[in-house]
């Protein structure tokens, strides 16, 4: 009988252990564990700007430039609430564009531009025929966008015309 | 009919040896179809063109590597609780393949991420977790092989299966719980199929031929272990 | 001498805790005996931190970005080349079998085992690790959290650690074998603890990292010992 | 393949059944015995029939293939508690750490078992065991007589009733296989059980024996 | 079978020489015994070279900068990690009393197993080195580099290595004790092998570095043997 | 200290003056022996009196104090060549690699011996040994007697004219012991030497014995 207690005290610890590992999950999800991150987390300095960081978000529509040099772009990042200007130069990858989601490595300009040295493009996990996307489109039902963690999912801008 | 007279593998040869034919067959005739759904069939994606095609053998093959990992560790309590020989065996049947497809996970992912990306590699949650999962089997291998007494190899190797398939979990929730390169769940519980139903088929088609392909491999190697270890069982099988 | 009893255990007045101090200050005896266990861990880890700065070069800044890294894979290293020691020479000279035929539960026992490895190998480590650290270039409080991930981290890695010792007992190439085994399962802790260190040298928030490294700890202290204990019967049969 | 003996299937000890299989090779099967409390069973047989892994088997170290090991009427499970408080088992390794004295060895291997035994009471048990000056020289240093006698002091503080020896005089003098001689006799009359696995004429004559006839 | 001669030296026919290639083809035939063993010191390498992206982050450039020290640092370790099995086993079950009761001169056996040893771990590193390489972005001529300095710089490893092991046989915590002997006497190739490919890196001329590792090699391998032999003497007394 | 038969001071093997001290005592000292061709010395004495270390100090293994073992009239240096290619010793360790089989371990063993014995050969002298049909059989799987005998199986294929055996028909079967008997009796037959350490009576009865009798 004795025996019998005292093991079913050891198992009470061994779960009270256990939910304490759980809760400590829990809470780190909740904080910034990630790959790259957001142009308001930039704004906000919780980033080290003296420092290669990655940034993460969507290209935002109407701000991409080529340089007269043809390698040099210039496009900002946002997450829709804030955007940073991006500066690259090199071979961007095919699915870079306008209101696609980003990812870009580099530093911070004193002057305020992101550096990049390089530039990932980050797609969602939609399929289809570009017709059933156009047709979507049209029917005012636009195509879902990028989901960042910790934050509500997005929605693509659509192109000002 | 009792099923439990398959667990012996007295009983699971014979049958083994009438049923890998057929999964063979059927993973043929569902790759050539898929293949050619997924090649020729299915419509070009909006945003990736038609790069997107690798889809087609990346995530079947990733599934196949994270499933037949907890297929081995499903194996693996049955051989540690209930000491039976042939789910001991079928989970080392099974490594090879698995390991096989986690590579092919591996590699047909870093391919695709080049063009859509712009980067073979990157330390991102699920493509480190998933390499994790391929030492796993590199390392379920090495340590089923050194050891040469074949019940003490099976249990270990079970242990080392249970063990490692913590792993699993995380590789799946990997692009939910952190943010990540590697895009979200494309087939989820919740949201259904965000692809487009014509490339769902030959998905589907692809699935079902990596899963019929693994169970004949499988079968095939379980019959090679069985000759090896329980000669006696495979004269008396094929006589019976 | 008292009498033999055939129905021990009835009346036994074992308590199975016990065999955590047993199997703890039994470790820790054979650790002290040899005096230089102790200074061992630490040397190897003093010497793979200098290694570094003479393979890579001695720029400031490169050292200072690199830091985190190669202190967590040194200690991660000297966990690996003091795992054999766990079981090996138990298992070589017979006492193995004697742990296995212990009144005390086997789990209770690794579980004092692992914890004596980690006194010996890890706490040294941890404790010192700012020395290390200032070689690099780091600062208070980006030393404080270095500690700290050691502290959480390296437990772990003796936990699993004995995992690999175990399954790997008398097979022959054992050691590397026990890394093959091991590595990929550290992964985890690695990419943790040095993330911890990584966000302190960028002065950012390193609760999510340290509270991870934690729950696996936890985690680990509830479930490896019964794992070890499977693993050294398979072994041993 | 079988027992020459059938050692009566009595006892608080009871062996019912048991088959192993090693390689191609089938050691024993069927194989059932019992040990009355008080006695002592000598297995006996040729080289490689199956001495050593019977008693391994007993102790739990090794899984039948069939059949079960009994204790005062119970099946002992694979890692029963109850067996590990029954059975000692001193097999040829001597089971000492050879960077320690013999006295910290034997403390050591008291505490594993469970049993609390003093400085005094050690020291007392490796004098009378022919180790009388040599308490605190590394088990390295000893020779494979004296290592063998270290554990026989060890038989001499346990309290387990169910000892599992083989080839306990291998290495002794004749002075050592008396003192062996003297412990396990003193064991058997307090109502303690011994199996010892041997080639050697064993010093007392009170023994049953069971013989394996492996096959070739 | 012919009558013992009590005079069996004066007529003996061995070649001293012989007792290299039966050193040397005993110790693979043992390795070749567990099938897993070549692979094991690669799948190690591998796995470390694979851990320091991890710690220390994924800039393209940062890797490509620490990389020679990275690599050299694997090939190291799993040096180190396997010198341990190139005596030890032999000393435990009794085979090295016999390899010192051998007719053949002890140096002679002692290179033929440092041979094995170099053949068994530091060849497949040299050979497959490229792999490594490209995983941190080096291209054709830095990964030609990287496996000469390697080719050059593995033979040193299992040389001193081997004193090393010799040394600390029996020691408890041996395996680690060695590797604080042993790793200072492995600097200077780690810093001539890490410089070579470091200069090729920064696209110098290697020569210097690289003829440096082939003087070192050629010493060792005319003196080790020596001090391995004396070494294992001391250790069996 | 002192030795209770000093043996004949003539023959092919001789020691002069041996002295051995381990840790605070002297093992033995002024020990001087020799062994004739075609002769047997039982080396005898209780548990650590340096039976082990005698024979270490005539392979050459430990250095002793003082003294020298000499060869044909010539005293032998610590690492003379002629002393390997004379002496060939068995220790308590079984010198066998685990992992190996039985017939992988002999003809290694033999080819650090200098010689080259084919396939059947080995195989032959397994099966004289009693370890027919356990030829592949990994070392690590025999039983303690089995691994003995794999010893013995060297022994019958060695030409080396100096046997020294610690305690060799330690955990043999009485047809091992003959079989050891054979063995060992062939060899002084064509003219070998053996120093023999045991506390078994050995089933030969020319032998001369050398009893050690150590301070306690
Ligand atoms: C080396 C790089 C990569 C690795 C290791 C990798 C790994 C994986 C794994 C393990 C899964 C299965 C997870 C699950 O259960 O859903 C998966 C699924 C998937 N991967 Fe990858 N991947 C890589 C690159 C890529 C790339 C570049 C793309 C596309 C551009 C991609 C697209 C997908 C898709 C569409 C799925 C199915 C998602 C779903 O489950 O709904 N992967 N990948
Ligand atoms: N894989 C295998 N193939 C063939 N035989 C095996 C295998 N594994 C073990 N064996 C045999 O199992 C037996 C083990 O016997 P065990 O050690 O119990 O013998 P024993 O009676 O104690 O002998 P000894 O008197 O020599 O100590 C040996 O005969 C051994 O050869
Ligand atoms: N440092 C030391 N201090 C005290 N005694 C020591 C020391 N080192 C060795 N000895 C003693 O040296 C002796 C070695 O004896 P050896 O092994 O040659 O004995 P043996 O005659 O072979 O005995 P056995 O019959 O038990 O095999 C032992 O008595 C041992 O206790
Ligand atoms: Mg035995
Ligand atoms: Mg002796």
């Amino acid at each position: 009988m004795k025996n019998r207690h005292r093991r079913f005290a050891w198992i009470a610890v061994g779960v009270a252990v256990l939910s304490v590992a759980v809760a400590l999950v829990l809470k780190a999800f909740q904080s910034n564990l990630v790959l790259f991150r957001t142009p308001t987390e930039v704004a906000e300095k919780k980033v080290p700007l003296d420092r290669a960081f990655r940034l993460g978000g969507l290209v935002q529509a109407g701000t991409l430039k080529r340089q007269p040099d043809g390698l040099t772009v210039r496009f900002e990042v946002t997450d829709t609430a804030k955007a940073i200007p991006v500066r690259y130069t090199g071979i961007l990858p095919d699915l870079f564009k306008e209101g696609k989601g980003v990812v870009v490595q580099g530093k911070m300009e004193p002057g305020g531009d992101f550096i990049a040295t390089e530039v990932l493009a980050k797609h969602d996990e939609n399929y289809m025929a570009p017709e059933a996307a156009e047709a979507l489109r049209k029917a005012g039902h636009p195509v879902k966008g990028e989901i960042f963690a910790g934050e509500k999912p997005v929605v693509t801008q659509q192109p000002t015309k | 009919m009792n099923l439990y007279r398959y667990a012996s593998p007295a009983s699971f040869y014979p049958l083994a040896g009438r049923l890998w034919p057929v999964f063979a067959v059927i993973a043929a005739l569902l790759a050539v179809y898929g293949l050619y759904e997924g090649l020729f069939v299915a419509p070009t994606d909006f945003q990736q063109g038609e790069v997107y095609r690798i889809v087609f053998i990346h995530v079947p093959a990733a599934w196949m590597g994270m499933f037949i990992y907890l297929v081995m560790a499903f194996y693996g309590v049955l051989a540690l609780s209930f000491n039976t020989r042939l789910s001991a065996m079928m989970m080392r049947a099974l490594a090879p393949t698995g390991m096989l497809f986690t590579f092919l996970a591996l590699w047909t992912g870093a391919l695709w991420g080049k063009p859509t990306w712009g980067t073979y590699w990157i330390w991102d949650g699920r493509m480190t977790s998933t390499l994790v999962l391929f030492f796993l089997y590199v390392g379920f291998i090495a340590l089923t092989e050194s050891i040469d007494d074949e019940r003490r190899a099976d249990r270990a190797g079970a242990l080392l299966a249970i063990v490692g398939s913590v792993n699993i979990p995380i590789i799946y929730f990997s692009v939910t719980w952190w943010n990540s390169l590697h895009q979200g769940l494309t087939f989820s519980k919740s949201g259904g199929s965000k692809m487009a139903p014509d490339m769902v088929i030959a998905m589907v088609a692809m699935v079902f031929a990596c899963w019929a392909y693994s169970i004949a491999v499988a079968l095939v190697r379980a019959r090679a272990i069985i000759r090896e270890r329980e000669p006696a069982h495979v004269w008396n099988g094929e006589a019976a | 001498m008292s009498s033999v009893s055939l129905e021990l255990v009835e009346q036994s007045e074992l308590a199975p805790e016990d065999g955590f101090w047993v199997a703890l200050k039994r470790d820790l005896a054979i650790a002290m005996q040899n005096k230089g266990e102790l200074a061992q861990a630490l040397a190897f880890m003093a010497i793979v931190v200098s290694l570094f700065p003479l393979a890579v070069g001695p720029e400031a800044q490169l050292l200072k970005r690199i830091a985190p890294g190669v202190v967590w894979v040194a200690a991660l290293l000297a966990a690996l080349l003091t795992l054999p020691r766990l079981f090996a020479s138990d298992y070589q000279d017979g006492t193995l079998e004697q742990v296995l035929l212990s009144p005390y539960p086997l789990p209770v026992l690794c579980a004092g085992k692992t914890l004596a490895h980690w006194l010996t190998t890890g706490l040294p480590l941890a404790v010192l690790a700012p020395l290390f650290g200032l070689q690099y270039g780091l600062n208070g409080d980006e030393l404080g959290v270095l500690v700290a991930s050691l502290m959480l981290g390296t437990p772990v890695l003796s936990m699993l650690g004995a995992i690999g010792a175990a399954l790997t007992l008398g097979v022959r190439g054992g050691s590397i074998l026990m890394a093959l085994l091991v590595l990929p399962l550290f992964v985890p802790v690695l990419i943790f603890g040095a993330g911890a260190v990584e966000q302190a040298l960028s002065g950012q928030d390193t609760t999510a990292n340290l509270s991870l490294l934690g729950a696996v700890m936890l985690a680990g202290a509830v479930l490896t010992p019964v794992a070890i204990a499977a693993a050294l019967r398979i072994s041993l049969d | 393949m079988t027992t020459a003996v059938q050692a009566a299937a009595t006892g608080p000890l009871r062996a019912e059944g048991l088959q192993v299989t090693r390689g191609p090779r089938q050691l024993f099967s069927e194989l059932s015995f019992g040990i009355d409390s008080g006695e002592i069973l000598v297995l006996r047989g040729a080289n490689g029939t199956g001495k050593t892994t019977l008693l391994r088997v007993v102790a739990g170290l090794t899984q039948p293939d069939q059949g079960s090991v009994q204790w005062c009427g119970r099946a002992w499970g694979a890692k029963d508690a109850e067996r590990r408080s029954v059975c000692l088992y001193l097999g040829h390794a001597h089971a000492l750490k050879e960077e320690l004295s013999a006295l910290q060895n034997l403390k050591l291997a008291l505490a594993l078992d469970g049993i609390e035994a003093g400085t005094e009471a050690c020291a007392h048990a490796l004098d009378a065991c022919g180790l009388a000056g040599r308490h605190a020289v590394q088990v390295r240093r000893l020779s494979q007589g004296q290592k063998r006698r270290v554990g026989l002091a060890r038989l001499a503080l346990s309290e387990k009733p169910l000892w599992l020896l083989d080839e306990p005089t291998n290495a002794l003098d004749a002075e050592g296989i008396e003192r062996f001689s003297a412990l396990i006799l003193g064991h058997t009359a307090k109502g303690g059980i011994a199996a010892v696995a041997t080639h050697l004429p064993m010093p007392f004559q009170s023994a049953r024996e069971l013989r394996l006839e492996g096959s070739a």
